[in-house]
């Protein structure tokens, strides 16, 4: 995926030293990028105005956050502005684009590399803990605690969303969804029971979706009927989450910051990537952002699409 | 709040059989925003009507709620009684408890319970109308018809006549249609092409219709009042304006090998040639298959023997696209193929022959020069068999179920006509039922019988066997209780008749709807029999179901007043239950502009002030008077900005709760 | 279970296209062809009006079934809203089969104006299979604690 | 109707899996059989006999063992009534009655005719056997 338009580093300077240049060669007037945050694992997005605010720049193993959805608002100010895609979040760029959503002609798009992002959940579930410091090593990484050094496996700590990267090679994005698919009737009821019962309406998969850019979102709309109001029926709660998975339906790139950013760890992603495995099946494959103009599979169809009654024919135990 | 008025209707003992009014009524006063509650045995009475009325301005009324039959039935009749009390019209919902209760209901509680729960919904949706007002839009003053049949002809003529343009789209060389193959027509036995040419002849020479032979109709877009249409005008090879339809080219064509479809192929005829003597307009076709210049590039004999060097071997198809306000189908039928009949023998022997092969051979102008002659020896036959309901009335799937209508008649009347010119012929007719409703039909059938010896026999035949140069017809005589083996000459199939093929294509292109038999469906069955359920498309001639030439032609003149009604408004108004955008809520990501079907939503960049700051966003706009409210694009509508007038979110969600309370 | 079952009284919700199904639905009422009276029609201009939250919040409502009827495809009023239709209704049916909602509670049919016998059919059809299934509780709250029988 | 001749009229239409009030009387089973010559009720008859409830003339009738089972009258039909299958109700009830075999596999062999078709002997078997 790349385009004329956009700049790649091509000399492979560091990630920063590319953010500097943009800055100083005034090829824009400001950047997105991410900036350290108060502990080293949590950085966050951020805009930089000039060479000075550069000081918190910062790109490393902790930057997994998806930055094209800022870009709605960041694109609509005056100036043109530059932001940092990794491979991952160029999908959801792109998408947002296609939807008149970010006005491209405002941002100058840098393409940068990335080896996965890690999760410190997962680190300190290894029972690592009083982190101080992280270098990788080959495959593994290097810790540094007050306990002492310690050692893990890089691939055992990657963000769940780079486990199944798009630029990865082999592995099946869809194994967990087929997990489930093979599930009896009852045993995935339970199975979304269970996860969707820890949901406490954070809204945080909603506001960090890239998919999500409404102007004013259905939840916060009194009139669409779907309100978060108060709880007088369980309505809201219980369908939250279809609802707005089939809402992002042939328009989610798949990113995987649902996930990423559910404080309950609810698995939220498996619910969008069934209905892209569905879409692949049922209209041929599609992967919302792979360009900016192509029209997404429920804003199309084919006079011979298979009838509904396939869902009934289809594996999946009652 | 609401002011609704709920009004029960009897409709005499076709609701209040199953369905207990005074219980619908009486729950109807405390349902939310209901201030008023009656009943009546007929709302849609005169007396009925009044009671509304009375009722809105009494009450003060903001809307109504109709517990009556579908609303396809008499939304209008309801909607017209609220706007002359002073109401908008589009506050008024039906709840359908006749069509989708009473009378599919048996048990008096059960039908009673679902009344209810009717009528609470269409309460529910009602609380949250509002006032429409329709938009307006032009009225193209120019009608297609689509056919050049008796049919076309005929809405034609009479369009025409009313001082409107038509345009008539004719796919074969000539209009005429099946009525040009005829020889004599029932029940007065004059000749068809007497009374048909001259009405071709009339339809040429019009100044207000124009035609368009030897072309289809390629696409349609648009809706009532303004269709816009394409039509491909085929290569003639001949050029139409120069061409003096001497004749001379057909004379001199040296290929002879295609089958001459005008006489259904029971003679040749040359690659260049117009069907008949009296085709309109009067100027050859090539048929590029069969002509030698077209497969070998040599030849081109017509081309040297024109004397008006008409012949253009280069022409190319044509599309002309042109705009029109209303639309008359009248495609035809055709004789269905009798590949599933084989009993009958008709792939076997070439003296087995459809009705219409018939009418060929007993017309002056046909291959026989109108002698009755055995096919396959050119020999005067002796015993003719006649087979009624060959392929009609059949539910297995080899041929049709509905009875083809005009079988009946024209077999006696070809029955008739041959003991008349030949009396030394036996003539036997197989007959299942002998239908014959219509002005002087049974006495014509009857006379036949009895005035000219037509053996008819009550029965069905089995079997065809062509032995020996005969036919062994192998039938049952029901009355007799016997089988019988008559040794016929020849044998004469009734074919079921089915809609010509192109209807189907053409009802997708205008989404005019169509029966299982790819008849076109016509609004109504009974009130409304010439138009189709699509607005500004009507039905002429056989294409909406089997009837005769003067059933025909009465409806083809009933479907003309249908267009002349609409061509004569400078307005029509919209349906105002259209799609409507929400700027405020828009995201301008351009879903619903890829699912409209009819390209009524645009965007546009809008000027925004919020916060004291002012912005610009890219918003949809939807053309009311191009939007036919499908409500397609509310769904795909992310932010749920873009909604449906008289459909809304809302109003469904009201509904789906009302039916789940 | 054999008990609650005769006791079961289904509500089934039906979105038919003003054009093709409501019109059949007419049909099989004017042709007196029975239906069980817990199916209740709601009218939309097309099948592609109906938005999967109206399905699902007729299910959240206490709606043992949903079936959508619409024109025959190739078939559409509108010419292809019945193509979107399909489409959006394949998937709802998948993800909510995904969730563990029995699929047999939702349906999609295409039934023309004229085939009122198929209208009544189908409609029969379904009912049968919702008295089979019982009543909807899983979707009712897919997040209340009360465990479902086995 | 008397209830012993309405049950069996029942029981043949059972049998035969057939829809006797589909019959629109148009007689093409009769125009079409081969075994008419033999038969003292004519196919046609076998319908309206047994939408009649006259299964006891029926099967008194030589016509049922005059039926070569040929299919012509199934085949031809355009309502789809199969007439055939009626007869081979009634043959399948009164042999039921009389409680023999006419037909047993031993015997087979040497009835065995290489002209016969394989569908006669499949239908004679179920025609002569219990």
């Amino acid at each position: 995926m790349q385009n004329a338009d956009r700049e790649i580093n091509k000399e492979k300077i560091s990630v920063a030293e590319m953010a500097k240049q943009i800055l100083e060669q005034g090829r824009a007037d400001r950047l997105m990028g991410w900036k350290r945050g108060e502990f080293f694992y949590d950085n966050s997005p951020a805009v930089f105005e000039n060479l000075s605010e550069l000081d918190d720049f910062v790109y490393d193993l902790f930057c997994g956050s998806n930055l094209s959805k800022f870009l709605v608002k960041e694109s609509r100010k005056d100036g043109k502005i530059a932001v940092l895609l990794k491979p991952c979040d160029r999908y959801s760029f792109n998408q947002l684009v296609k939807e008149h959503r970010i006005i491209k002609d405002n941002v100058l798009p840098v393409e940068i590399d990335c080896d996965g992002m890690l999760d410190i959940d997962k680190i300190r579930a290894l029972g690592i803990k009083g982190i101080k410091k992280i270098t990788v090593d080959g495959d593994q990484l290097q810790i540094d605690t007050v306990y002492g050094p310690k050692t893990c496996a890089r691939e055992d700590v990657l963000l769940m969303k780079c486990l199944t990267c798009k630029d990865r090679v082999g592995g099946d994005r869809f194994e967990l969804v087929k997990e489930i698919e093979a599930m009896s009737s009852v045993e995935r009821y339970e199975f979304w029971r269970s996860e969707l019962s820890k949901c406490i309406r954070c809204n945080a998969c909603r506001n960090v979706c890239p998919a999500c850019t409404c102007e004013k979102c259905v939840f916060d709309n009194d009139k669409s009927g779907i309100a978060n109001k108060a709880n007088t029926d369980s309505f809201e709660e219980s369908l939250y989450h279809m609802i707005r998975a089939f809402h992002v339906a042939g328009r989610c790139t798949d990113c995987g910051e649902c996930t990423r950013v559910c404080p309950q760890n609810i698995p939220l992603h498996l619910i969008n990537r069934k209905i892209i495995k569905d879409l692949n099946e049922f209209y041929g494959e599609y992967q919302a952002g792979e360009d900016d103009f192509s029209k997404g599979p429920l804003t199309r169809f084919d006079l011979d699409d298979v009838e509904p009654d396939i869902v009934m024919e289809r594996g999946g135990n009652k | 709040m609401q002011r609704i008025g709920v009004f029960v209707c009897w409709c005499g003992t076709n609701i209040a059989a199953t369905v207990d009014i005074d219980t619908v009524v009486e729950a109807m006063k405390y349902e939310p925003g209901v201030v008023h509650a009656s009943d009546y045995q007929y709302m849609c009475s005169e007396a009925g009507q009044s009671k509304i009325k009375q009722a809105i301005k009494e009450h003060n009324l903001t809307g109504i709620v109709v517990c009556a039959c579908s609303p396809r039935m008499h939304e209008t009749t309801f909607r017209k009684a609220a706007k002359a009390a002073g109401l908008n019209q589009y506050m008024v919902e039906i709840a359908n408890i006749r069509e989708h209760c009473a009378w599919i209901h048996k048990d008096r509680k059960e039908a009673t319970e679902k009344a209810v729960v009717l009528a609470r919904t269409a309460v529910a949706k009602l609380n949250l109308n509002t006032p429409l007002t329709p938009g307006e839009s032009s009225v193209v003053k120019r009608a297609l018809v689509i056919g050049g049949g008796i049919a076309g002809i005929q809405s034609a003529l009479d369009i025409a006549e009313a001082g409107y343009e038509v345009d008539i789209v004719e796919k074969q060389p000539t209009i005429g249609g099946k009525m040009a193959q005829l020889d004599k027509t029932f029940p007065t036995l004059d000749c068809a092409a007497c009374i048909l040419t001259p009405k071709m002849v009339d339809a040429a020479s019009h100044e207000n219709i124009n035609l368009y032979t030897y072309s289809e109709v390629d696409s349609v877009g648009g809706f009532v009042g303004n269709f816009n249409v394409k039509i491909r005008k085929k290569a003639r090879s001949v050029k139409a304006d120069i061409c003096s339809g001497c004749g001379i080219c057909t004379e001199k064509c040296p290929s002879r090998k295609a089958e001459n479809e005008f006489n259904l192929g029971l003679n040749k005829r040359g690659a260049i040639y117009i069907p008949f003597a009296q085709a309109i307009p009067n100027v050859p076709v090539i048929d590029r298959d069969q002509c030698i210049k077209f497969k070998t590039g040599k030849c081109g004999l017509c081309a040297k023997v024109c004397p008006a060097d008409a012949i253009d071997f280069s022409q190319q198809d044509e599309i002309v696209e042109k705009q029109y306000g209303a639309v008359v189908l009248a495609t035809g039928f055709n004789p269905i193929k009798l590949d599933n009949f084989d009993e009958f023998g008709y792939s076997q022997s070439k003296d087995v022959i459809t009705s219409l092969e018939l009418e060929r051979i007993m017309n002056a102008a046909g291959p026989t020069g109108g002698k009755l002659l055995r096919p396959s020896d050119n020999g005067h036959p002796h015993t003719m068999v006649f087979v009624q309901c060959v392929g009609s009335r059949d539910t297995t799937g080899c041929g049709k179920t509905y009875c083809s209508k005009i079988c009946c008649m024209y077999t006696a009347k070809h029955a008739m006509l041959i003991r008349e010119k030949y009396p030394d012929v036996d003539v036997h007719v197989f007959y299942i039922d002998v239908r014959t409703p219509g002005k002087n039909f049974d006495e014509f059938y009857r006379r036949a019988a009895e005035d000219y010896g037509v053996n008819y026999i009550k029965g069905m035949v089995g079997k065809v066997a062509p032995t020996n140069g005969k036919l062994l017809v192998q039938g049952s005589d029901l009355i007799a209780d016997r089988q019988l083996v008559i040794e016929a000459d020849m044998v004469v199939l009734a074919t079921a008749i089915e809609p010509d093929q192109t209807a189907k294509s053409l009802a997708t292109m205008l989404t005019a709807s169509i029966d299982t038999n790819n008849f076109f469906t016509e609004a109504h069955p009974k009130l409304r029999p010439v138009e189709s359920p699509t607005a500004g498309v009507f039905l002429s001639g056989v294409c909406q179901g089997p009837k005769d030439i003067p059933e025909t032609v009465a409806q083809a003149s009933a479907a003309a007043v249908k267009v002349i009604g609409l061509l004569s408004k400078d307005k029509l108004m919209c349906n105002p239950c259209v799609a409507n955008s929400n700027e405020l809520l828009c995201n301008g990501c351009s879903n619903c502009q890829h699912v409209c079907p009819y390209g009524a939503i645009d965007y546009v960049e809008k000027e925004f002030r919020a916060g004291g700051k002012t912005s610009l966003r890219r918003v949809a706009q939807v053309n009311e008077a191009i939007c036919q409210g499908c409500g397609a694009c509310t769904v795909v509508c992310p932010s749920g900005a873009m909604d449906l007038k008289g459909f809304t979110n809302q109003q469904i969600m009201a509904e789906v709760d009302a039916i789940c309370r | 279970m054999s008990i609650e079952n005769k006791e079961f009284k289904p509500l089934i919700v039906a979105f038919c296209c003003n054009w093709c199904s409501y019109a059949g639905a007419d049909l099989a009422g004017t042709s007196r062809l029975a239906y069980p009276a817990e199916i209740k029609i709601i009218r939309v201009p097309c099948s592609c009006r109906v938005n999967p939250m109206f399905v699902l919040r007729a299910f959240q409502r206490g709606a043992d079934g949903v079936i959508i009827a619409g024109c025959h495809p190739g078939d559409c009023h509108y010419t292809t809203g019945n193509y979107y239709a399909r489409r959006r209704m394949t998937l709802l049916f998948s993800m909510l089969d995904f969730f563990g909602i029995e699929k047999e509670r939702t349906r999609v049919d295409w039934v023309s104006a004229a085939e009122g016998v198929k209208f009544s059919t189908v409609m029969n059809d379904f009912s049968k299979k919702i008295h089979e299934l019982g009543e909807n509780r899983r979707l009712g709250d897919l997040r209340c604690k009360m465990p479902i029988e086995k | 109707m008397h209830q012993k001749t309405q049950l069996q009229a029942e029981t043949i239409r059972l049998i035969s899996g057939t829809n006797t009030r589909k019959c629109m009387k148009c007689g093409k089973c009769t125009a079409s059989c081969p075994a008419f010559a033999e038969m003292d009720i004519s196919p046609h008859k076998f319908v309206s006999m047994v939408e009649h409830g006259e299964i006891d003339k029926l099967m008194a009738s030589k016509s049922i063992w005059k039926c070569m089972s040929c299919f012509a009258c199934v085949e031809r039909c355009p309502r789809g009534v199969e007439p055939a299958s009626i007869i081979e109700a009634v043959r399948q009830t009164v042999i039921r009655k009389q409680n023999n075999n006419y037909l047993r596999p031993e015997n087979i062999p040497e009835l065995l005719d290489p002209k016969i078709p394989q569908q006669a002997l499949v239908s004679a078997f179920r025609k002569y056997s219990k």
